[in-house]
């Protein structure tokens, strides 16, 4: 059965937020709030996340994966290196002195964890994305828009909505 | 999203493995041929005349009956011409051949053969002839031909020298680190020096 | 020609042509493509030639008077380095970094490379030989000069059978630094000129400007003795050392007591004490207590400004610890009255029983025609006043730099123009081979064969040798650099053959004359008979040191104070006030080294000071006429002036300014020219009454600043000589509070 | 091999030096039983600069000239230095002055080691500070960590570009070792060539190294003979006699001699007849292995 | 007088106001664009030369192995701290005033860390050997020797160079949505939306962004302040009289976070006049740098003061006399001009009436940068002139005209890069200008209903 897209832009978050809640609480056939519902905004507005309902973040694994192994990389690449065959005296210190190594391995625990982070990041939110179905470039500037996915059927009724709540327009789009 | 990251922590996973086997691993154990460019010497000295086997019509000349100063000394020298000279007078059936004469126009006009370096090392580098003989093959009785080809290759199949070996620090480096036995006898081994200064100048 | 002998020159002919390319190229620069570099072969070679390991050759170093014997490190036919002998009983393997400094005179650069005429145009040896012939024609014997530096064995007696031969007698042998005056006193005192003097037996040396460490006779066996005299676990116990001098040298330095005396009044002093030690119940010959008697410690000490107690306290201690040893140096003799000094200090040895303990008579080599003919500075004068007077028609010059270092009051330079011929056999251009018609260049020391007697004869390893004497040979350590240099002996050869074809023809090089004469004599050369020619040759030229059974010198048990009269110490006059002392530096010496880079960048050792010459000042007197370091000054005498940067200098009497000889050449090579300035051309011509010899002390100067200001390049950092109160760097201590009889 | 080797040996690259070394011979990464040491008498030495120039002669030490040498890029390895007496500010000369051979001091806990980021200056076996010439990138952080700055950098191409050996006096360079090129740092090595020789034709032999067998050019050329050099670790050698004479521990920064003489001072008594050994800045603990030994002067002439 | 950013200024203006500093720049941009590149050429000719004859034209000599180039590299790392602090650190907690001038504090950082790397490979006698100091895998099988202090830098420096690289980027990435949908279309737009990713701003997309920047602004702090310990330990784990010195890590900490508010006030001038940022560059803003700074200025007073006092209060006489010798020796002049510049002038800035004044705040922040690059210098020369070995004392030691060339070149290389960035990236950020004013606004609407609440 196609789909449709349809994006609403609304002139503020109150606005917005209304649409959503009304969305999620009316139970619309063909329409899944928690899967369909994008909300897309110019500035990064915590207030949305609630009212779209928690959706997990994973980042803080990448984050912690990429920092131990940066660690664990560094300290052993490094202490590996110095027990070579050359492994020779320096200054009368250890051949492999762990202070030093220690102030690399610090080094590499951060540079681990900032790459993974944000290739972390990259995975998680999906970029680089191609261009969605609907998009305007009012989003950048100064409206908030909500894209949603549903059924033919239920396109009528979510148009209902938007206008009730009097959308400064809506578009709308045919989709798989 | 699970996926992914699963995905992610096996890369991550892999690329740590082959780092850590990258600082891990040792450096290979055989010694890679190079061979270097042709040389052209003033005589085309035949090398496996001399120094060849038999059957390949080679007389089996002891490297370092012409060679005589790399046991003696830092540097293997080359032979003064004076040494073929000393054969070859006594040896009538190949005097006129055109080599031969090239060298005794040398003798006869009291001048030294221009001789090419073949085996060049930078000049930071000190390579100790004597010590490399003396260990491998007064005190472990290898074979000379082997002993010298380690580093010189297989000299005896060749007309003029021509570098074999790769000559480079790692390549040192990968048989200064084997642990040879001490003498033919003993079980007891040791590794050469691993000690920049020694070769390093 | 000998068979190994030809071997060996052999194989110097093929140079390392590879090994010099590889050692030029630094690191990282090399060239490590196979097949571009070409391998050092040869075409015969000695079995104990093997390349990459080292040769050496025993031969005998020229750098200075001294003679020691030396062993040259030599690798694929090139000279590397000048080491000591250790069988030697001069140097007993030591070395100077004069002598170090050897090789940079062999390899020099600006060598004189082929026979030139004036103007610098190159000619064959033939046509230069030729041309000496035609000059000498129709010249009288007296007419013909030879001036020389000091010269001994088989090239002295070529020369002196050429002056035979030509007949003539002018051979001068001239040395701007000499201890000439010394000799005479010594003559006089002890009956020999050039006695063995036993530093190592001495308790207390007191050395009167006599810088044995540094540049005085032969400075490297003195400073093995005085090693020796520091010892404390030495029977005489710990020696100590006073230095008597208005201008410390190194010798001074390291003394235990350093008497900055008033120039001039070292002879007072010795008196002094010799007064002092007889009121001190020392048994004093009549005469001598009669020349001393008036020189009270009072009197003496207000002539030489050394504190009184102090003389005192002096004369106890060599009364107490004997025997000791009075040296009379360099500083001392360098006045119209030096002879006076000198014989008054040898006195004092007579008075303290030194003779015959620590002051022994050397023997002397069997061959008088061999022995050395000292240069000194009289002859200079002699010479210089023939040439005025037009005497002298050709003049040969070898060996001796006189157009720099004769003062130029002396006009030499003008007077050596009225000869009608100059010939200077030489290694460099230096300003006499520059003012000759014909140069003629000289091997270097690496290259030649020659024999040396030594002024100085040092006893061997294990003490007093009664008759011991030796010839020390030299042997070319490689080939000749420039074909068409010659040894002074070839060239002395050729001009012989010139007058006495015959006689000669037998030789057809020095090398042949040398090796024949010493075989005819073999015996007298320590070996015997039977000896086969060429084992006997090549052990001596082998060993480069021939042992004689010398003839035996003998001190004169009575010496003669006659003329022991002392003048009263000069009154500064008002126009020049100052004192000027020439100081004779370790490296520098008289100059003729003075291209050798490695002696102009090593500091000197008091100063620091590198690549220029200075005026030492004493920090009060130029607190007086407000100078400070690195003002340009100008040192002005009667007789000329010169420019150099000030330097305020502790070890120098107020009274006194000392600049360094050796510098300021005006030719002889890059590294010498325009470095520093020439003190000698200032010198006033005041000379000794008995000798005639040029006192070098004896220059009254005048110092003004020009206003100019160099930075000083010298090593030591702006805080000078001071260790900043760091509390362990070179420390010091009391021989009374250290441990000094197990030490190892 | 390295990590399972680090894993391994752990104990072993743990060692510091050379304070808890038990012994050298148990400790793989410092087997070698030579330790180069020396004993310079500064009572002997009379500042003639006799091994300064036969170190120029040893080790191809370029000449800089004056310009260079005002601006202190000279390349003396060893170099005398001349101490007067002072007294409030004034020199005074009646003493003489002082004079104090200083090359490198081949520390065992040497400062400039473990700052060259290449790695190219380290401990070797046989208890020097080995230069590596061709891994010098020319960080000079070594020299600007070395208390006694006696490291000196090639400022310039002195071969090439400075004509420093004009022809013929290039042939005068020794082939032993290399002629430094711009940027790189350069030190004394106690004439590491000679001990090489040495060690190997005591190796081919299959014996130790005897004493006296090698000399360093300075010493070699010293008149007074003020300098001696040797191996450490061998009892009978002149330089251990004259350590273990004066009292002279390499493992420690403080040597139980003073620590008694402070201790008898403290009681203000009149300590007993000292020894004159001593180590320059022995206390910032770099361990060097050059002992001088006091000036000794004797007061009963003043 | 003071005015601040409008609350009821139209986003869409926002977006024009700052993307118009993109386009089409004005005459003064180019002026400045090709005097940077100028001073630029000068030093690279300096390098070039140094290059050919040696290190020694820099006229260093062997006492006195380091000069300008390691002292002028610790001021270049400095000055990136405070991009860093302004962006990670008040980023955390939460003051929005950081919003408008935040972008181009971290371009700051960015192109002062590439600048500090230049020198780098200046100071080195074999440049061209370089890669000896990276730890790869040879054929020779030899690392670096990872004890070294200065091998220590070179990786802080790498990490902090990337991590804020990012850092920017990330931070970037919805304005160049921006940039992508206001741009007319070119090659600008095409270079815009690859850079965007194909941001849309949705939920998803917000949501990681903000836990991606604050996690990465977590990092970077300590980041920041291990590095700047590190370039302090060059010195710290020396043994040389004057750098063997405990407080040295905070102390350099403290002295770079001065010198990059110091060097903000500035660039926060130039910008404001250049593109006319009036509207967002607002002098409330200004005042609390200055602030800030003043604060900063004094913390590092603070630590200076320590610093002697322990040197002074210690039995290290050689240490007590490398800093006698600052203060009365051959670098009295310039270590008193260190004093007046970092303790004195800052003064100034007590004063209200002077810290909204353009002009003089100008001055002074030249004036402070001054100071902490003669701090820098003041740090490394001294202790070579007078350290532990007097016999190798040099007074006399003073940088050649290469040496200064190749500095004063440097300056030309950083605003070089910092124009040239100044025309690709939008240097206020758009969106958090937006949310600063969003959340002004509620703030106010929530007072008013207050207000009401209370009739």
């Amino acid at each position: 059965m196609s789909k449709r897209y349809l994006l609403a832009l609304y002139n503020n978050f109150d606005e917005a937020e209304k649409v959503v809640s009304e969305l999620r609480n009316a139970d619309i056939k063909g329409f899944n709030a928690d899967e369909d519902l994008t909300v897309k905004s110019p500035i990064e507005h915590p207030e949305v996340e609630e009212f779209l309902g928690d959706k997990p973040v994973k980042i803080q694994w990448f984050t912690l994966v990429g920092a131990v192994m940066g660690g664990l990389l560094a300290f052993f690449l490094i202490s590996g290196s110095q027990a070579g065959f050359y492994s020779q005296l320096k200054g009368g210190k250890p051949i492999v002195p762990i202070p030093p190594n220690m102030v690399l391995t610090y080094e590499m625990f951060i540079l681990g964890g900032v790459y993974i982070t944000v290739l972390g990041f990259l995975i998680c939110a999906g970029l680089p994305a191609r261009r969605s179905p609907l998009y305007s470039a009012k989003v950048s500037e100064d409206q908030i828009g909500i894209l949603v996915k549903a059924d033919e059927s239920a396109a009528a009724t979510l148009k209902g909505i938007f206008a009730k709540h009097k959308a400064l327009e809506i578009q709308e789009e045919a989709g798989r | 999203m699970h996926f992914s990251l699963r995905l992610f922590t096996l890369v991550a996973g892999l690329l740590l493995a082959a780092a850590s086997h990258a600082a891990d691993s040792a450096p290979k154990l055989t010694t890679p041929d190079d061979l270097g460019p042709e040389v052209t010497q003033p005589i085309e000295f035949p090398h496996f005349r001399h120094a060849g086997d038999e059957k390949d019509g080679g007389m089996q000349i002891n490297c370092m009956y012409c060679h005589t100063y790399a046991r003696r000394s830092m540097v293997a020298g080359i032979p003064p011409v004076q040494k073929c000279v000393g054969c070859h007078q006594n040896i009538p059936s190949v005097r006129e051949t055109p080599r031969i004469k090239q060298l005794f126009d040398y003798y006869d006009n009291n001048k030294a053969i221009p001789w090419k370096k073949v085996h060049d090392i930078p000049d930071f580098v000190r390579f100790n002839h004597e010590r490399h003989i003396k260990r491998f093959y007064f005190q472990q009785d290898r074979p000379y031909q082997e002993v010298c080809g380690y580093c010189h290759g297989d000299v005896k199949t060749m007309v003029v020298a021509r570098r074999q070996k790769p000559l480079t620090m790692g390549w040192c480096a990968n048989c200064h680190q084997k642990d040879h036995p001490v003498n033919a006898t003993s079980t007891e081994t040791g590794h050469g020096p691993n000690d920049c200064f020694t070769c390093h100048k | 020609m000998n068979e190994n002998d030809f071997d060996r020159r052999d194989f110097l002919k093929v140079l390392g042509a590879g090994g010099t390319a590889v050692a030029l190229s630094g690191c990282g620069y090399t060239s490590i493509e196979d097949g571009k570099e070409t391998v050092t072969s040869y075409v015969t070679l000695p079995s104990y030639v093997i390349p990459g390991i080292s040769n050496y050759f025993n031969s005998t170093c020229a750098q200075c008077e001294a003679g020691c014997n030396t062993m040259v490190r030599v690798r694929e036919g090139r000279a590397l380095k000048a080491e000591g002998n250790a069988n030697s009983p001069i140097n007993r393997g030591k070395m100077c970094g004069l002598g170090q400094a050897g090789v940079q005179a062999h390899y020099n650069p600006d060598r004189v490379q082929t026979p030139l005429l004036k103007g610098g145009k190159a000619i064959s040896w033939g046509d230069a030989l030729k041309e000496i012939e035609g000059r000498l024609s129709g010249v009288k014997g007296d007419e013909i000069a030879f001036v020389t530096g000091t010269t001994s064995g088989h090239a002295q007696a070529l020369l002196g059978s050429y002056m035979e031969a030509v007949g003539s007698k002018n051979h001068f042998s001239y040395e701007a630094i000499s201890p000439a005056v010394v000799r005479a006193a010594n003559k006089k005192a002890y009956g020999v000129a050039m006695p063995r003097y036993r530093i190592d037996k001495a308790k207390v040396v007191v050395s009167f400007g006599a810088d044995f460490l540094g540049a005085w006779v032969s400075p490297v066996y003195f400073s093995q003795q005085y090693a020796q005299f520091r010892k404390g676990n030495r029977p005489e116990g710990r020696g100590v050392l006073v230095q008597v001098e208005p201008k410390m040298t190194l010798t001074g330095a390291n003394a235990d007591r350093w008497l900055g005396i008033r120039p001039g009044t070292e002879g007072i002093l010795a008196l002094g004490l010799i007064n002092a030690l007889g009121s001190a119940g020392v048994k004093v010959p009549a005469d001598i207590s009669a020349a001393a008697k008036d020189y009270t410690p009072e009197r003496v000490g207000t002539d030489t400004g050394v504190p009184f107690d102090q003389i005192n306290k002096l004369a106890a201690l060599l009364k107490e610890r004997t025997p000791s040893l009075a040296l009379a140096g360099t500083a001392a003799e360098g006045y119209a009255h030096g002879s006076q000094n000198a014989l008054a200090i040898a006195m004092l040895n007579h008075v303290l029983g030194n003779v015959g303990k620590t002051v022994e008579a050397a023997a002397a080599v069997p061959f008088p025609q061999l022995a050395p003919v000292v240069g000194n500075r009289a002859s200079l004068t002699a010479l210089n006043d023939g040439l005025a007077a037009n005497k002298y028609k050709v003049v040969f010059s070898y060996g001796t730099n006189p157009v720099y270092s004769a003062p130029a009051a002396m006009k030499f330079k003008d007077n050596f123009g009225k000869a009608g011929f100059r010939v200077a056999f030489a290694q460099y251009l230096d300003e006499t081979a520059l003012a000759a018609d014909l140069v003629l260049p000289l091997d270097s020391a690496m290259e030649d064969w020659a024999t040396m007697v030594p002024e100085y004869m040092a006893a061997p390893e294990g003490g007093y040798a009664e008759g011991y004497a030796q010839v020390s040979f030299r042997q070319p350590v490689m080939n000749r650099l420039y074909p068409d240099t010659r040894s002074i002996g070839d060239i002395l050869l050729a001009l012989l053959k010139q007058r006495k074809p015959e006689a000669y023809k037998g030789f057809d090089d020095f090398y042949a004359y040398l090796r024949g004469n010493v075989l005819e004599k073999k015996v007298a050369f320590g070996g015997s008979a039977k000896d086969d020619n060429d084992e006997f040759w090549n052990d001596v030229v082998g060993k480069g040191i021939v042992a004689l059974k010398g003839v035996p010198g003998r001190l004169s048990p009575k010496p003669s104070v006659s003329g022991l009269a002392l003048p009263a110490p000069a009154t500064p006059d008002s126009a020049y006030p100052l004192r000027l002392i020439p100081a004779v530096s370790a490296s520098m010496r008289d100059g003729r080294n003075a291209n050798e880079p490695w002696l102009q960048e090593s500091p000197d050792p008091l100063t620091t000071i590198v690549w220029d010459s200075w005026v030492e000042i004493h920090p009060k007197t130029a607190a007086k006429l407000d100078i400070v370091e690195g003002d340009i000054v100008e040192v002005a005498s009667r007789s000329g002036s010169i420019k150099a940067q000030a330097y305020l200098f502790p070890g120098i009497h107020p009274d006194a300014v000392s600049v360094p000889v050796g510098y300021g050449h005006e030719a002889m090579g890059r590294y010498a020219k325009g470095v520093g300035a020439n003190v000698f051309s200032m010198l006033d011509p005041v000379f000794d009454k008995e000798t005639g010899e040029l006192a070098l002390n004896e220059t009254a100067v005048k110092i003004s600043k020009t206003g100019e200001r160099v930075i000083i390049v010298k090593e030591e950092g702006p805080v000078g000589g001071s260790q900043a109160g760091r509390p362990r760097i070179a420390v010091k201590v009391p021989a009374g509070k250290v441990d000094l009889t197990k030490e190892v | 091999m390295s990590v399972s080797n680090l894993l391994e040996n752990w104990s072993k690259f743990r060692h510091t030096h050379p304070v808890d070394d038990k012994g050298h011979e148990d400790w793989e990464a410092y087997p070698s039983d030579i330790k180069w040491a020396m004993a310079i008498d500064l009572d002997a030495c009379t500042g003639c600069n006799a091994c300064s120039v036969a170190c120029y002669a040893e080790n191809n030490l370029a000449v800089v000239g004056k310009e260079k040498y005002a601006h202190g890029q000279e390349m003396h390895w060893m170099r005398i230095e001349r101490y007067w007496g002072e007294e409030n500010g004034e020199f005074h000369a009646e003493q003489g002055a002082q004079f104090l051979p200083m090359m490198c001091q081949q520390c065992e806990a040497a400062p400039c080691e473990t700052v060259c980021p290449v790695g190219a200056t380290n401990h070797t076996e046989d208890g020097l500070n080995s230069q590596i010439y061709n891994r010098c990138i020319g960080s000079r952080y070594c020299e600007a960590n070395c208390p006694y700055k006696v490291r000196y950098f090639n400022w310039y191409n002195y071969p090439e570009q400075e004509g420093a050996w004009p022809s013929p006096m290039e042939q005068q360079l020794n082939p032993d070792l290399t002629v430094r090129t711009k940027g790189v740092m350069e030190k004394c090595t106690f004439c590491k060539q000679r001990t090489y020789v040495a060690r190997n034709n005591a190796r081919n032999e299959g014996r130790e190294v005897a004493d006296g067998e090698v000399q360093t050019a300075c010493q070699q050329a010293c008149p007074t003979g003020a300098i001696s050099f040797g191996n450490l670790h061998d009892p009978a050698s002149k330089v251990a006699k004259q350590w273990a004479q004066q009292g002279v521990d390499i493992n420690k920064d403080k040597q139980d001699k003073d620590k008694e003489r402070e201790k008898i001072e403290h009681q203000d008594k009149e300590p007993e007849k000292a020894l004159r050994g001593y180590r320059i800045l022995e206390e910032l603990r770099p361990y060097p292995s050059v002992m001088y030994l006091e000036r000794v002067r004797d007061e009963s002439a003043v | 007088m003071t005015k601040d950013i409008r609350e009821d200024i139209a986003w869409a203006q926002i977006n024009q106001d700052v993307l118009k500093s993109l386009e089409n720049p004005r005459k003064l941009y180019w002026v400045i664009l090709f005097g940077a590149l100028l001073v630029f050429s000068v030093g690279i000719g300096c390098e070039i030369y140094q290059y050919i004859n040696g290190m020694g034209v820099s006229n260093k000599n062997n006492s006195h192995v380091w000069g300008l180039y390691i002292a002028t590299f610790i001021f270049w790392i400095g000055m990136s701290h405070s991009g860093t602090l302004l962006s990670a650190i008040l980023h955390l907690m939460h003051a929005d005033w950081r919003k408008p001038i935040y972008r181009f504090a971290e371009a700051m950082t960015t192109f002062s860390l590439m600048t500090a790397g230049l020198f780098v490979a200046v100071h080195l006698g074999r440049v061209w050997q370089i890669y000896y100091a990276l730890p790869y895998p040879s054929e020779r099988w030899v690392w670096p020797n990872f004890q070294s202090p200065l091998l220590w830098d070179a990786m802080a420096i790498f990490t902090y160079l990337s991590s804020s690289v990012i850092f920017l980027y990330i931070g970037s990435i919805p304005d160049f949505a921006i940039a992508r949908d206001n741009i007319h279309p070119g090659w600008r737009k095409k270079l815009y939306s690859i850079l965007a990713l194909g941001w849309e701003g949705t939920d998803r997309q917000w949501r990681n962004f903000r836990i991606t920047y604050m996690t990465v602004a977590c990092f970077l702090i300590p980041l920041a302040v291990s590095v700047h310990s590190i370039v302090a330990s060059d010195f710290a784990m020396s043994q040389q009289p004057g750098w063997h010195v405990t407080s040295f890590p905070p102390y350099f900490v403290a002295g770079a976070l001065y010198s990059g508010c110091a060097a903000i006030i500035t660039l926060f001038i130039i910008l404001r006049y250049v593109f006319k940022f009036e509207e967002y560059m607002t002098l409330p803003i200004l005042k609390k740098t200055v602030r800030l700074t003043f604060a900063i200025a004094m913390v590092w007073t603070y630590l200076n003061c320590i610093e002697f006092a322990s040197v002074w209060y210690s039995h290290d006489q050689v240490a007590k006399d490398v800093l006698i010798q600052k203060a009365t020796g051959p670098y009295a002049p310039f270590w008193w001009a260190m004093i007046f510049c970092g303790s004195v002038v800052p003064f100034v800035m007590m004063f209200k009436r002077f810290q909204t004044n353009i002009p003089v705040m100008f001055a002074v922040s030249l004036l402070l940068n001054l100071g902490m690059w003669l701090e820098r210098w003041m740090i490394v020369a001294p202790t070579f002139s007078h350290g532990y070995y007097p016999w190798t004392w040099d007074h006399d030691q003073w940088p050649s005209l290469i040496q200064w060339g190749i500095v004063f070149g440097s300056f030309g290389w950083f605003t070089l890069l910092f124009m040239v960035f100044c025309k690709i990236v939008p240097s206020v950020s758009m969106y958090e200008v937006k949310e600063m004013v969003y959340h002004r606004s509620q703030a106010t609407k929530k007072k008013q209903l207050g207000i009401e609440g209370a009739h």
